[in-house]
């Protein structure tokens, strides 16, 4: 058995009367992209905030790399090595797309205030690898040049990659990607599937992944899990998922293709 | 690889916030426990006569905050701002008012009987509503243009700056007035009935304490206007608009709302209370010069934020709170009166401490990320 | 374009400058209009007495044409313009001429109102009139018509596009001709030129506190004072973003700290300046800690009401009875000792500029290197968005808790040389007023930004100086110099900009990317 | 029905639209395409009356709208569905169907139509009392759509209506969009996802940095190898 | 308490010496034609105390009118705002000595401003004449420029315990102040006063100025049955607190004021409810010729009569004439017909004051204070004042 990034084990989110996420156990290995997939409302979104620290289950363990977590406040989580970002991104607006990055290798730093007011040796050169680190990110995630710009004038995709590259910044063991490339179109969905895939490759990082663009996530995943009404419903390869029938039913439909050709048939038939 | 990291000691008070909280919430709860004990049951200093007096001050002093914080607290409810200049608001509103009845008081008519008087005695009540509809419309107008002038150009701004744009809407209303009407102070002329100082007679403990007409009375309108505010809330669209337009107001004009037209509706309501509060302050107390907005603004602000700011009842009840908490406070805990400020606003900050939100804010549990 | 709108805008303009003509006068400010236009030609007036008439005439004419030459929209057409012009100008005169008929009514019917509005005097409304009575109001009328619609052509005249061309083509000459002067320049002194420029400052700075005067050195010093706890309150609202309306019980920890420690009364410890302004400053961080730690979970404007409250309670307990032995009450402290340095105590008022100036570069200098550090760019984080900052892993109520500690020192410092520089410490200087000054002239000024603090800690504190020229309405001018400020730059006057980091090409930047606005240039990171 | 001319657009500086012109007849579904930031929910936003054109103009029904302030065009029945899940975050999804209709007078009409909403989107009944601001992306997606459907609209603006919808919600969103048309409801409709917005729309435009670039029959453009290779995964 | 003991030794004036001005330790404020002798007033005009600058600058504007000239030059009154505090203070003061042709000032009207201007006064030979400013200190730290009308606390408070006891016979009193400089100062002189000649003061308090409403407070002094409020403060909530005395169960005590309630507004405020109440006043010649004149002058001038806005327009009126007398008997023309004005001749002329007379009699003593006679007290009957002995 491989080294777990993170184990669940009967983890349940409550709201309210609503078990958004009921009773779900996941072994999730290290160097994996491991997919989490399910209708809208499923609990995917709840499922990453519990593992982020921002949600407190109710019931169940979070471990990662075999210490539970539950409980901590997001800062020490992400002090830990687990990184996220946000279905609705959630950018410094007002610091350059460079600061964002230095903002995101936080945990990584540790001159303080007064090292900064008396720039001691430590902080001169912890500031100078910093920047050249932050570079580096901008560069991988193919910001390289945009640096300076203020990060809420940056087009939705580039702001989508900027976000990732915040979260690599502190040299994450783990990266929980929430939907990257909704509102994306098919030539930039490619793009970020290439970069996902260099995350994993060249950084080795694991990766756990939100995505509803069912193409993208049998590219690119190692392990599919599904959720529906906050259970997982099944897991596997990308190629049991897609034939399993229950997660049809509940999920994917008829797939791009075959829809659009419903629809094209149809306006054909209506203009004949 | 978890990593360990050598922080800054000042970082690591982490948690030590909420002990420090509750060792303070202890402290203060066993010094007001204490303080009660002494004052009720040791010594008794007052008489149920004193209380009952201090009770109906408080009162009163209470439900003019409640009416002025109301209308902070739509204002912020809609537009996120505080607005400085809503004290002064109420100040011209008062102005408004005494001036009617300075007029009404002036113009000699035949009264009931030929006697000559003059018309605020002839016809009080129509006196003092007329002194009404002047307070509430001109603090209404003063709200309006104020809102179109100094801060509608700004909404798009961060949210500081139509702040300090209110900050000098307030020194210019207070020194438009101060050099309008000079800084004389001027006292309310009120109809005979209304007159300051009488009231009902209650005896207790062998003393009469007075229930003063006027306190009544503002008692009675501001409940009155304060129900009326939540019908008009909660039962109109203008309510239901309100409540878009402070969410997200390119949306709520998608919805059909006229964004202009709501927010300006809401300084005109807010103005017509403070305008109501002023008057009434007058007829209650009499005083009335330039600075008179001032103090009971900033209280007023208090007592909004005190129930939880953007919450109507909550506006209500801190400036209740406020208002009993001033004129019960110093002499329930045996304290200087000097210090009633500082009484409100430790208990206010110990309030807060414990409810950050307010009274009746909304309780931020577990934010949606 | 419906001439019944055109029409209706245009009485409504009229409305509001008759409007503003009135309220002039009806707070007497014509008179001082007129005297600051007598001032224009020459002529000084006696305070308290009326300039001749022919000056009042003027603050008509000038006013009039004012209000000509906003009559009209600028995108209109010329006939449409003048039209608008006419409109307003009638409505403007006429309503004026009526409100003068009312005024000639009550100085003939020697009607006196001044038991409710005060500026009414028989003299300041017949000035008004020109002291003409029936007859003036004509003139008047006349003045608001002609003069408006002359107003209006040259501001049609003025700004045609003939006449905007010809502006642009003097900017774009005098572009090149400072195009050409730098391209001249040696590249040493072009790179170098920003020093230069400090410099100067510099040499200007050291020199001009000897050579103007007593007075213009207070302003400077208070202006001094204020820019320092602006720099601190920068660092609680402006970095790390929270709304601080207490600032003054901070400044008043050190100024007290000072005045208890040195001065004769009440306690007559004499410690000396400088330990006592150490003292100070860690009086006012130990006020920051038993403020911040409890309500560190408060955001936003609930923040900003308990801060009030600390500093109104600060304020309240220093002159109450409670504490009257200790901190001499509502009398306050005075004869509070100033420094020495080298064995020389400081006694001219340039000596106390040269100190604040120093205090000045030192808070200038942490301020840079705190706001350009890890730390500064944590503070900005946690302003932006206090959720996601701390899922980047920063400690939201460490980092909060700092701000507050270091914005604190900051006040105490410039409270401990207030104190000594007045020589004098009590608690009406630590009123919500000085917190509210210290705030309006960082939102004036412009956030994170030094020269933004400088210049708002001259608007706000410079500007009242210099409107002493309108003595009793500085206070009214002031307020509505503030609503304009805000109204016309909203981000404050010199906004601050985010530092330049990566430096690229700039030709790969408008290669990837031509549609994205461009940060301003601003320093490079060392 | 609508006719859009040389229409420009700036956020400050940024020159956002550079002249756009097209129409729309009514009963039409239009797409629009195009790549992050070219201008499209910056177009949209434009006719509903959120921005305000530099120069050109926006008329509907023969009327000039452009200039007119948002809610008198929604009156008019153009209905815009924003991108990015703008609901009212602290009302109940009851609430926010409420505001949907906001200019509908007649209570009943407006509990009829939130019922029709409830039998399209289920998961929005179950969600009855529930805050907007805590659905899921997806169910706040649903409830813009259902909002934006309360009033009947005439002319629909629809921007990134699949975003973040798992696949048998997109179909069902589509199936929905095709089923107003039918019922006499001209559609806008901005779409990243091509292959679909352009199989079920009669004709379609290609937005390029602020320009309109291509434009003609869906189908069409569906075989356009140079929409295949930007647009379609091609 | 200051002693008016040592007279103040008459300094020699211009003559003696050839060149009075070299001879000067201030040097002379040199007036050339065309210009004005400068009086400066330094007071609130904006902010919660703007009335009392205004009143004061009122009743300067009348003083210097009647001055007149001397030798052909007028006199003007720049009256600056300070906002009362010491920040202002000291701006007004650095802004007004800059002026060459500013030779003495009345003011500062508040203590807070004046002890951070004395200073720079006291640097630029400028003789202050303060109509208001009461804090005890500001006479006892050796200024030779600092000069006051108004009685200190200690004197004032000593003759109204000395009144209350001995003259109205009360022996349970209640002390309330404003909680500022001067009214807290004299308060607690009331209240040391009072004990020391045997009285109960039951209650001490201070409340909050600006408020509109002590019913609170009062109701809880009034469970201690005092016989007489004696309030130190200001008349606005002097007029406040008699007003609502009356309906918390102290309507039969007495409002015992000071000089900062007296004053026409105070009637205007208190109507029927501040009938008995009694204040104190400086010991004046019953309407004099002046004080007639200067009323009449006012009511003509702003509408208003004096003492409405605040209680120191007399002392104002007097404190500028004081001034204006110094200036004319120290002046002189010199050779080319510029008038001389000896600095520090002028600040030993003001503090050589003696027997003036103008609504009030003042002479001042070795140490500046020009009102040692202590108070007369009056109290409201049938709407006017009565001087009580
Ligand atoms: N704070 C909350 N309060 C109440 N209910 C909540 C809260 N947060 C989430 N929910 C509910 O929990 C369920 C799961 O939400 P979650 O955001 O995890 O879904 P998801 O799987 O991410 O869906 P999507 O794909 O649409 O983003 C939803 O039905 C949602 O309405
Ligand atoms: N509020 C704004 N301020 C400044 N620039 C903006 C703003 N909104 C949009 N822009 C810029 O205008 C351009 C067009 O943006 P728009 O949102 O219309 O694009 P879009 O085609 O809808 O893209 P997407 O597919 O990402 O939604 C982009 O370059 C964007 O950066
Ligand atoms: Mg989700
Ligand atoms: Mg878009």
């Amino acid at each position: 058995m491989p080294e777990l990034v993170i184990e669940t084990k009967g983890v349940s989110k409550i709201f309210g009367g609503l078990t958004a996420v009921n009773s779900v156990d996941l072994q999730i290995p290290k160097g994996h992209i491991y997919s989490i997939i399910g209708p809208n409302g499923a609990g995917k979104t709840t499922l990453f905030n519990c593992i982020s620290g921002f949600y407190t289950p109710e019931h169940g363990e979070i471990l990662f790399l075999g210490r539970k977590i539950q409980g901590s406040s997001t800062d020490l989580i992400a002090g830990m090595g687990i990184s996220r970002t946000y279905q609705n991104i959630r950018l410094f607006g007002n610091l350059t797309a460079i600061e964002n990055i230095l903002v995101g290798q936080h945990t990584k730093l540790v001159t303080n205030w007064l090292d900064a007011i008396i720039h001691t040796r430590r902080y001169r050169v912890e500031n100078s690898t910093s920047l050249s680190e932050a570079k580096d990110i901008l560069k991988f995630v193919g910001l390289e040049g945009l640096g300076d710009y203020l990060a809420l004038n940056l087009p939705y995709g580039m702001q989508r990659r900027l976000e990732i590259g915040r979260a690599l910044a502190n040299g994450p063991t783990l990266l929980l990607l929430d939907e990257p490339t909704a509102g994306m179109n098919p030539q930039e969905t490619v793009d970020m599937v290439r970069l996902i895939r260099k995350l994993r490759d060249e950084l080795g990082i694991s990766i756990i992944l939100i995505e509803h663009d069912m193409k993208l996530v049998m590219d690119i995943s190692d392990h599919i899990s599904v959720l529906d009404y906050g259970t997982k419903i099944a897991e596997g390869m990308p190629k049991e998922i897609q034939s399993n029938d229950r997660v049809i039913e509940a999920y994917l439909g008829p797939g791009g293709a075959a829809l659009a050709a419903k629809y094209q048939s149809r306006k054909r038939n209506n203009h004949a | 690889m978890i990593a360990t990291k050598k922080e800054n000691f000042l970082l690591k008070l982490r948690g030590s916030g909420t002990i420090i909280r509750y060792i303070l919430g202890i402290l203060a709860g066993g010094y007001l426990l204490w303080r009660l004990y002494r004052v009720f049951i040791v010594q008794s200093a007052f008489g149920l006569e004193t209380w009952t007096r201090l009770l109906i001050a408080g009162l009163v002093i209470g439900s003019v905050y409640a009416l002025i914080a109301i209308g902070y607290t739509l204002v912020y409810g809609v537009l996120f701002m505080i607005n400085f200049a809503h004290g002064e608001v109420m100040m011209l509103g008062s102005f408004a008012g005494f001036f009617v009845l300075e007029a009404t008081r002036a113009m000699e008519v035949n009264g009931p009987g030929g006697v000559a008087t003059s018309f605020s005695n002839a016809y009080p009540g129509l006196a003092i509503l007329l002194a009404f509809v002047a307070g509430m419309s001109f603090s209404a107008l003063v709200g309006f243009y104020l809102e179109k002038i100094a801060y509608r150009p700004l909404r798009k701004a961060p949210r500081l700056i139509p702040l300090i744009s209110a900050i000098g809407a307030s020194f210019a209303l207070q020194n438009a007035a101060l050099l309008l009407f000079s800084p004389q102070t001027r006292t309310y002329q009120n109809p005979d009935i209304l007159t300051r100082g009488q009231g009902w007679r209650l005896m207790i403990n062998d003393s009469a304490v007075i229930l003063p007409y006027t306190g009544v009375f503002t008692m009675v309108l501001s409940i009155i206007l304060m129900v009326g505010l939540i019908l008009l809330v909660k039962r109109t669209r203008l309510g239901k608009s309100m409540r878009a337009v402070a969410m997200d107001k390119d949306t709520a004009a998608l919805m059909g709302i006229d964004v202009n037209k709501t927010i300006s509706n809401t300084f005109i309501i807010s103005g017509i209370l403070a305008g109501s509060a002023g008057v009434m302050w007058g007829l209650h107390n009499g005083l009335l010069h330039y600075f008179v907005g001032f103090l009971p603004g900033i209280k007023a602000f208090t007592a909004a934020v005190l129930g939880g700011i953007g919450n109507i009842p909550g506006a209500m009840l801190g400036g209740m709170v406020l208002g009993l908490l001033e004129a019960l406070g110093p002499a329930a805990l045996d304290i200087s009166f000097q210090l009633k400020d500082v009484i409100a606003f430790v208990i206010m900050i110990v309030i807060l401490i414990f409810k950050p939100s307010g009274l009746l804010g909304e309780v931020l549990s577990e934010e949606k990320v | 374009m419906k001439p019944p709108n055109l029409f209706r805008k245009s009485a409504e303009k009229g409305l509001v400058y008759s409007l503003v003509m009135i309220f002039m006068m009806m707070i007497g400010f014509h008179v001082v209009a007129a005297n600051l236009m007598s001032k224009v030609f020459g002529v000084t007036v006696l305070r308290g007495s009326i300039p001749e008439v022919r000056f009042m005439a003027f603050v008509h004419i000038l006013f009039a044409f004012l209000f000509g030459w906003g009559a009209s929209d600028r995108q209109r057409d010329k006939k449409s313009r003048i039209r608008q012009g006419l409109i307003t100008s009638l409505t403007a005169g006429g309503i004026i001429a009526l409100f003068s008929v009312l005024l000639n009514y009550l100085v003939e019917a020697q009607i006196d109102i001044r038991q409710y509005l005060t500026a009414f005097s028989a003299d300041s409304m017949r000035y008004f009139i020109l002291n003409q009575g029936q007859s003036g109001i004509f003139v008047l009328f006349a003045i608001y018509l002609f003069t408006g619609l002359l107003g209006t052509i040259l501001a049609i005249i003025f700004q045609s596009e003939k006449a905007q061309t010809s502006r642009q083509s003097l900017k774009a000459k005098i572009g090149e001709a400072a195009q050409t002067f730098s391209d001249k320049m040696p590249t040493l002194v072009k790179k170098h030129w920003k020093y230069g420029i400090y410099a100067i400052l510099v040499v200007v700075l050291l020199i001009m506190p000897m050579r103007w005067g007593s007075y213009y050195n207070f302003v400077a010093s208070v202006v001094g004072v204020y820019v320092i706890a602006g720099i601190g309150l920068n660092i609680m609202v402006g970095l790390s973003g929270q709304l601080m309306l207490g600032y003054a019980a901070f400044f008043a920890m050190g100024a007290y700290s000072v005045a208890l420690l040195n001065a004769p009364t009440p306690h007559g410890i004499m410690l000396g300046f400088w330990p006592s302004l150490l003292v100070g400053v860690v009086a006012a961080m130990i006020g920051a800690v038993l403020l911040g730690l409890p309500i560190m979970r408060l955001r936003g404007d609930y923040l900003a009401i308990v801060t009030l409250g600390f500093g109104e309670i600060i304020r309240i307990l220093l002159k109450s009875d409670l504490l009257i032995d200790f901190t001499g009450g509502p009398r306050g402290i005075h004869a509070i000792q100033g420094p020495t340095l080298f064995g020389r105590s400081f006694t001219s008022d340039s000596d106390y500029v040269y100190l604040i100036l120093v205090f000045i570069a030192i808070s200038i200098f942490i301020y840079q290197r705190l706001a350009n550090s890890r730390t500064g760019r944590a503070w900005l984080a946690i302003k932006e968005d206090p959720i996601a900052a701390q899922a980047t892993g920063i400690n939201l109520r460490g980092y909060k808790l700092l701000a507050l500690i270091i914005g604190a020192a900051f006040a105490g410092l410039v409270g401990g040389i207030a104190a000594a520089r007045n020589a004098f410490t009590g608690p009406n200087d630590h009123s919500l007023m000085v917190s509210i000054n210290v705030l309006s002239l960082l939102i004036v000024g412009g956030m994170n930004s030094i020269p933004g603090i400088v210049l708002g800690a001259f608007a706000l504190r410079g500007l009242p100086e210099i409107l002493r020229e309108v003595e009793t309405y500085r206070q009214l001018a002031f307020g509505i110099l503030l609503i304009v400020m805000m109204l016309v730059r909203p981000k404050g006057l010199w906004p601050g900009s985010r530092p330049v980091l990566e430096k690229v090409d700039e030709e790969v930047v408008e290669e990837i990317s031509t549609e994205i606005k461009k940060p301003k240039r601003k320093r490079t990171h060392a | 029905m609508l006719n859009v001319s040389n229409l420009h657009v700036h956020y400050g500086a940024i020159h956002a639209l550079k002249g756009v012109s097209f129409n729309l007849e009514e009963g039409e579904i239009v797409a629009l395409i195009g790549s992050n930031g070219a201008g499209k929910s910056t177009l949209l936003k434009t006719i509903s009356g959120l921005l305000e054109a530099t120069e050109g103009e926006v008329s509907y029904q023969d009327e000039i709208i452009s200039g007119q302030p948002a809610q008198d065009i929604v009156s008019k029945g153009v209905i815009h569905i924003p991108e990015g899940r703008k609901i009212f975050p602290k009302m109940t999804v009851v609430e926010n169907l409420e505001m949907g209709a906001f200019l509908l007078r007649d209570r009943r009409l407006v509990a009829e139509r939130m019922e029709a909403m409830f039998e399209r989107f289920p998961v929005l009944r179950d969600r009855k009392k529930q805050l907007g601001g805590t659905l899921s992306g997806g169910e706040q997606q649903m409830l813009t759509m259902a909002r934006g459907l309360m009033t009947n609209p005439k002319l629909m603006l629809l921007d990134e209506p699949s975003m973040g919808l798992a696949p048998v919600l997109v179909e069902k969103v589509f199936d929905i969009i095709e089923e107003i048309n039918e019922q006499g409801t001209s559609i806008l409709l901005v779409e990243q996802n091509a292959q679909m917005a352009l199989s079920i729309a009669d004709r379609a435009y290609v937005l390029e940095t602020g320009r309109i670039t291509l434009s003609g029959d869906a189908l069409d453009l569906m075989e356009n190898p140079l929409v295949i290779e930007a647009y379609l995964g091609g | 308490a200051p002693a008016a003991e040592a007279p103040v030794d008459e300094q020699p004036v211009g003559d003696g010496s050839d060149d009075p001005c070299a001879a000067d330790d201030f040097g002379c404020a040199v007036i050339q034609p065309g210009q004005t002798i400068k009086i400066g007033m330094s007071s609130p005009m904006t902010g919660p105390y703007a009335d009392f600058g205004i009143d004061a600058q009122n009743s300067g504007l009348i003083a210097v009118a009647d001055a007149g000239q001397v030798e052909g030059f007028s006199f003007e009154l720049v009256a600056e705002d300070d906002e009362g505090g010491a920040e202002g203070g000291a701006a007004v003061a650095n802004k007004l000595v800059a002026d060459q042709t500013f030779v003495a000032l009345a003011g500062p009207l508040f203590s807070g401003a004046t002890a951070a201007a004395m200073p720079i006064y006291e640097a630029a030979g400028i003789p202050m004449m303060s109509p208001s400013a009461t804090a005890g200190f500001l006479t006892l730290e050796g200024s030779r420029v600092f000069n006051r009308l108004p009685f200190v606390d200690p004197i004032q408070a000593a003759a109204a315990a000395d009144f209350m006891f001995n003259n109205l016979g009360v022996r349970n009193i209640a002390v309330l102040h404003d909680g500022e400089d001067y009214g807290r100062g004299l308060a607690t002189s009331v209240k040391d006063e009072f004990e020391a000649l045997g009285g109960t003061v039951s209650a001490f308090e201070g409340i909050t100025p600006g408020e509109a409403d002590y019913t609170p407070i009062l109701s809880t002094i009034a469970t201690q049955s005092p016989e007489v409020v004696y309030f130190g403060g200001y008349n606005q909530e002097g007029a406040v607190i008699t007003n609502q005395m009356k309906a918390v169960g102290l309507e039969d005590a007495v409002f015992f004021g000071c000089d900062g309630t007296w004053g026409a507004d105070y009637l205007a405020q208190t109507g029927a409810n501040g009938e008995g109440s009694i204040h104190a006043n400086t010991r004046a010649p019953e309407e004099s010729d002046v004080k007639a004149a200067f009323d009449a002058a006012y009511l003509s001038a702003y509408g208003v009569g004096p003492v409405v806005l605040s209680p120191f327009s007399y002392n104002s009126y007097d404190a500028v004439t004081i001034l204006t007398n110094a200036v004319k008997s120290v002046a002189f023309l010199d050779a080319d017909g510029n008038l001389n004005i000896p600095r520090g001749a002028l600040v030993s002329e003001v503090r050589g004051t003696s027997g003036f007379v103008g609504i009030g009699s003042y002479s001042c003593d070795a140490i500046g204070e020009c009102n040692v006679e202590g108070p007369a007290f009056e109290m409201i009957v049938n709407g006017e004042w009565v001087v009580l002995d």
